[in-house]
């Protein structure tokens, strides 16, 4: 019944989540500092770098996702944590401007309302997501991605209240 | 000086006379006991609470009646009109016209009925009814679920009020509360809190339950449906509201002092102030209000299936168990229980 | 019921234990708590050690410092310094953050113990020091551009608004 | 693609309400004849401004949808306008009721990027200053949770306690709930001489006052006992699967906390254990938090007795410039995990920066274990999360 999680002293077990990433999936680049595994993957197998980590790793907990706009290119950050001192970082990077990519709540159900954020944030669509609505913004009448670079702050001073 | 005393005391006058003299005390009882509710929380939960109106704050009842009188009376747009206006009056009847059936003072009650209780069980379920209407007026989902649960709460606990209050009637012989405070003479060992201690604290809980005070809050759920079916009054009409619910606290006080605790008579023989006596009774009654005032800020609240089994299941049956055993002791014992 | 209501009576004993106990309120107009040494007030500034460096008006995350800087000559040394004329801490934006303060050089703009910031009128919020005043109304937001020195108040669009807005602040000099 | 599903998601919905209004006796797809209440954003149980869209069949709750958003201020957008040193009086605001943790993290994530030496004596101050914190969160969530279900005395003596703590808050930083106190490299300032009797002074007294006013109050109180055991249950693999962090999480059982599992700043060197339940229910939630209390007061005396020597700042320049890269930060606040992704490009503005706030992830809760509670039980189970709107609207 109970979740069932490593034994406390993360030694080998970064290297050993970098060797069950490295022989499933063609990775792009990969690293271990620490106790924190990074890897950079192609966009369309994130889902299946997940479910390894998932269901054969072990690791349990998906902190968060990370949307960067690098003007022309959204840059992806799934954190990982194995809840006992190692963590893993998914890094991929989607181009053009209707980015589109699968989703991972399949896998990991959290992430439901992380990529409804990313998509009321960067426009960034998850494919496959059950509920594709914006988290924070009104629903009607506002097609506008906030934390896009494009999308300029106005500083302007509005003092109608003024009696 | 005296002839007005009795030209008052004719039938016409004398009625009407004491029914405004009720009103009054209706009115000022439900003030006073906003005032004290406010004082007690402050002084439990460590604060000094309404000190600014006033002498130490004792004007702070009429700065209350006064603010309500200027706030304007909202009723929303798509409310039943006449049933939203009707509910307030339809719960203030019950807690002004049963004072005219408590004694207040040996030979001091405004109407004697030998049907007393039956008249105060009549009369109080005409509250829940305007809690429904009330509910069922104001058009909103938080009212028509406070007013649901309302109806539930208030109609199956008279059950167990009506059960409590045989226990007595059974002992004393007569449903007069005259008659039953008059059979309660003598030290406070006649009183009938010893021989019916488990209806007495069926009396107090299905009291509480009818007054809709924490633990058993559910029509006015403050943190669930925010104020329930008061969610929608505002001003007088909600002072309204907010009198009946007092003046039936004080009323409930009230006849269970006169039920259980021998409404005027004096704790001991000697203690005996004679006409005076109303002191007596006021004492009891204010202390009941104060341990309602004292539950209401200690307990949260039960939950709606809770506080139906709670009824049903417990309160129900241990009326009707000592009820079983008052009547058989009454025929096994006449002389001993009069 | 699990128990027989003795958690209900429990807790009914320590309410009652607390009725009589000494209340812990403080009546606030009549009794002012003194506040501590640190404590972050209203700024102020103090005019005349103030050398018109801009830190603070560039630092401030609200933008609620406004200062009109001027070359003059005021100690007689010959040399023109940078001197405010004007200067304006707009406190319905303040935070209170206290980065001002710490990035000051000459430590002249620090915090009060005033707490009780009110006012009618939005615009009597903006405190003036400087001896001309400062329209709070216009966003000192350029202060924050690199290197470059910050541009003067942006001229005024809409005349109408700035109308009001300038007979309101002189409305308060009367009134002071 | 997207448009025209969110245009049909829309319609859909405005729809369905239309359709409710011409036709009140409306059997929805599980063929019951439910009400919508609108458990609003302006609400007492809500926990800052939420909306709840509730489908009731009469008190049980059939479906339940969350409406965010009312306070969000898009923090995120802001802190990419400001420099590095200005965005932390912007962190305060995110969970108003654990500034210090939230400042914590970010000023974690920023010097992860610069190589700069943190002085012990103000890794110190700041396990000080946010078990501190842990308290004067707690304590008030725990009264939070025993006025929604109905008793409004606890939610007093709560805080009274929190008054005495943010009068020490408030001798040390300045301010009484928006620190700032914390710096990127350290700390504002040094605590005052007296500090430390006072905070010692003031645990022992919290730890009577804990056992009266709480513990004896409310745990054993058989209305408490109803109102909260057995409601809002969960298992383990749903609460990880769920992403939940925090009292919420260690309820059911497992055991994670940052502290210890994630060591940062000082925690290595005080010892404490992580405080689990087995019950998953809100009952079990306000023991974690009972026991969590008192493992703060723990915490704090040690923190007092083994207080370093030595200055509270590390060198770090006037203009924080970090060089190109990413910054991550992770702190167990009272909620759960709270981490900041701090992406710069070189200059003196950060380029991104993201925060996982505990409330938004575990407020997913509500729409999984909801359906079948009633509606009382709905607002014991936001006691049991104690989500903060400033948390989870960003």
């Amino acid at each position: 019944m109970g979740v069932t999680l490593p034994q406390s002293d993360p030694q080998g077990r970064p290297e050993h989540y970098l060797e069950g990433f490295r022989n499933r999936h063609g990775l792009e680049e990969s690293g271990v500092e620490g106790n924190v595994v990074t890897l950079v993957v192609n966009p369309n197998i994130v889902p299946a770098v997940l479910a390894t980590a998932r269901e054969c790793l072990q690791i349990m907990h998906l902190s968060y996702i990370t949307v960067v706009d690098r003007v022309g290119s959204f840059e992806l950050t799934y954190e990982l944590l194995d809840l006992r001192g190692v963590s893993v970082r998914v890094k991929t990077a989607i181009e053009g401007e209707e980015p589109v990519i699968d989703t991972v709540t399949g896998i990991y159900p959290t992430a439901n309302w992380h990529e409804r954020e990313a998509y009321d944030m960067f426009g960034v669509a998850f494919k496959g997501h059950p509920d594709m609505r914006r988290v924070y913004m009104w629903q009607d009448h506002f097609d506008h991605h906030p934390l896009l670079k494009s999308f300029e702050i106005s500083t302007k001073r509005t003092f109608e209240g003024l009696r | 000086m005296g002839t007005v005393i009795e030209y008052l005391n004719q039938e016409p006058w004398r009625f009407l006379v004491s029914f405004a003299a009720v009103l009054f005390l209706t009115l000022n009882l439900a003030a006073i006991l906003t005032m004290s509710e406010r004082k007690v929380a402050a002084y439990i939960q460590g604060r000094y609470g309404p000190n600014r109106v006033g002498p130490r704050g004792l004007l702070q009842p009429l700065a209350d009646v006064f603010k309500l009188f200027t706030k304007e009376n909202l009723s929303p747009s798509r409310a039943d009109r006449w049933v939203f206006l009707a509910a307030p009056i339809a719960m203030f009847i019950p807690a002004a016209a049963i004072w005219l059936v408590v004694p207040f003072a040996p030979g001091a009650v405004v109407a004697d009925l030998n049907i007393a209780l039956l008249f105060f069980i009549s009369i109080t379920s005409i509250g829940a009814l305007g809690v429904i209407m009330a509910g069922y007026g104001s058009r909103s989902n938080f009212a028509l679920l406070g007013a649901l649960r309302g109806a539930g709460q208030l109609i199956s606990y008279e059950v167990p009020l009506i059960l409590s209050m045989l226990g007595v009637a059974v002992l004393a012989g007569s449903l007069s509360l005259v008659d039953i405070v008059a059979a309660q003479d003598g030290g406070f060992w006649n009183w009938y809190f010893l021989p019916q201690f488990p209806m007495l604290i069926a009396f107090y809980v299905a009291g509480i339950a009818e007054i809709k005070r924490i633990p058993f809050d559910l029509p006015e759920g403050e943190s669930e449906i925010v104020g329930g079916f008061m969610v929608e009054y505002s001003g007088m009409t909600w002072a309204l509201i907010q009198a009946s619910e007092f003046a039936l606290m004080g009323l409930i006080s009230a006849i269970g002092a006169t039920l259980f605790f021998g409404g005027w008579q004096p704790p001991f023989e000697f203690l005996d102030f004679g006409n005076f006596n109303w002191i007596w009774f006021g004492l009891k009654a204010a202390l009941i209000m104060f341990s309602f005032l004292w539950i209401r800020w200690t307990l949260p609240r039960l939950r709606m299936d809770q506080l139906m089994d709670f009824g049903w299941k417990i309160l129900v049956p241990l009326t009707i168990f000592w009820l079983f055993i008052t009547a058989g002791a009454v025929l096994a014992f006449p002389s001993v229980f009069g | 019921m699990p128990q027989l209501g003795q958690g209900v009576l429990k807790g009914m004993g320590i309410t009652l234990k607390h009725l009589f106990e000494k209340k812990i309120t403080r009546q606030y107009p009549e009794y002012k708590r003194e506040l501590p040494e640190r404590s972050r007030g209203l700024l102020t500034v103090d005019m005349d050690r103030c050398i018109a460096c801009l830190q603070c008006m560039r630092i401030c995350p609200d933008h609620c410092i406004s200062i009109e800087q001027e070359k003059r000559d005021a100690d007689g040394s010959g040399k023109a310094k940078p001197y405010a004329v004007g200067f304006v801490i707009d406190d319905s934006r303040c935070m209170y953050c206290s980065l001002c303060v710490e990035v000051c050089p000459v430590n002249c703009i620090y915090h009060t113990e005033e707490f009780e910031a009110q006012a009618y009128n939005r615009l009597e919020l903006a405190r003036q020091f400087g001896e001309r005043p400062v329209d709070p109304t216009v966003d000192p937001k350029p202060a924050v551009k690199k290197k470059k020195k910050p541009a003067k108040n942006a001229p005024k669009t809409e005349d109408q608004r700035a109308a009001t807005v300038q007979r309101a602040v002189t409305e308060k000099d009367e009134a002071t | 693609m997207l448009e025209q599903e969110r245009v049909a998601e829309s319609a859909a919905l405005s729809g369905r309400a239309t359709e409710r209004l011409t036709n009140p006796y409306l059997r929805n797809e599980f063929g019951l004849e439910t009400i919508d209440l609108n458990v609003g954003p302006q609400h007492p149980a809500m926990h800052g401004l939420l909306r709840l869209i509730l489908e009731l069949d009469g008190e049980t709750v059939v479906r339940c949808d969350t409406v965010m958003g009312y306070l969000h201020r898009c923090q995120e957008k802001i802190a990419e306008n400001r420099m590095y040193p200005a965005v932390i009086p912007l962190t305060d605001r995110l969970d108003y009721f654990a500034n210090m943790h939230m400042e914590h993290g970010y000023c974690l994530a920023v010097e992860d990027m610069l190589d700069v030496e943190i002085p012990p004596r103000a890794d110190a101050i700041r396990v000080l200053m946010c078990e501190l914190m842990r308290l004067a969160s707690h304590l008030p969530s725990t009264g939070f949770l025993m006025l929604e279900l109905g008793a409004f005395t606890p939610i007093l003596y709560a805080f009274r306690e929190r008054e005495r703590i943010q009068n020490i808050f408030e001798a040390v930083t300045g301010a009484r709930m928006m620190f700032h106190y914390l710096r990127i490299g350290g700390v504002k300032a040094d605590l005052p001489a007296d500090i430390p009797e006072r905070i010692w002074e003031y645990v022992e007294s919290l730890e009577a006052n804990l056992q009266r006013d709480f513990v004896d109050l409310i745990e054993g109180n058989e209305i408490f006992v109803a109102r909260t055991r057995g409601v809002g249950r969960m298992s383990q693999e749903k609460a990880v699967e769920i992403g939940v962090t925090g009292p919420a999480l260690r309820c059911t059982g497992v055991d994670f906390d940052i502290r210890r599992d994630y060591p940062y700043s000082w925690y290595p060197n005080v010892e404490f254990d992580v405080i689990t339940d087995t019950g998953g229910d809100v009952e079990a939630g306000y023991r974690v938090r009972i026991g969590e209390i008192k493992q703060s007061i723990r915490i704090v005396k040690q923190v007092l007795e083994k207080l370093p020597e030595g200055e509270v700042m590390g060198d770090v320049s006037r203009r924080i410039r970090p060089p190109e890269g990413e910054g991550f930060g992770r702190v167990e606040s009272p909620r759960g995990e709270f981490a900041v992704h701090v992406v710069s490009d070189g200059s003196d503005v950060p380029y991104r920066v993201h925060y996982r706030d505990p409330s938004f992830v575990n407020m997913q809760l509500l729409q999984e274990i909801l359906p079948g509670h009633y509606l009382p039980d709905v607002i014991a189970i936001m006691g049991l999360i104690d989500p903060v709107s400033g948390g989870w609207d960003k």
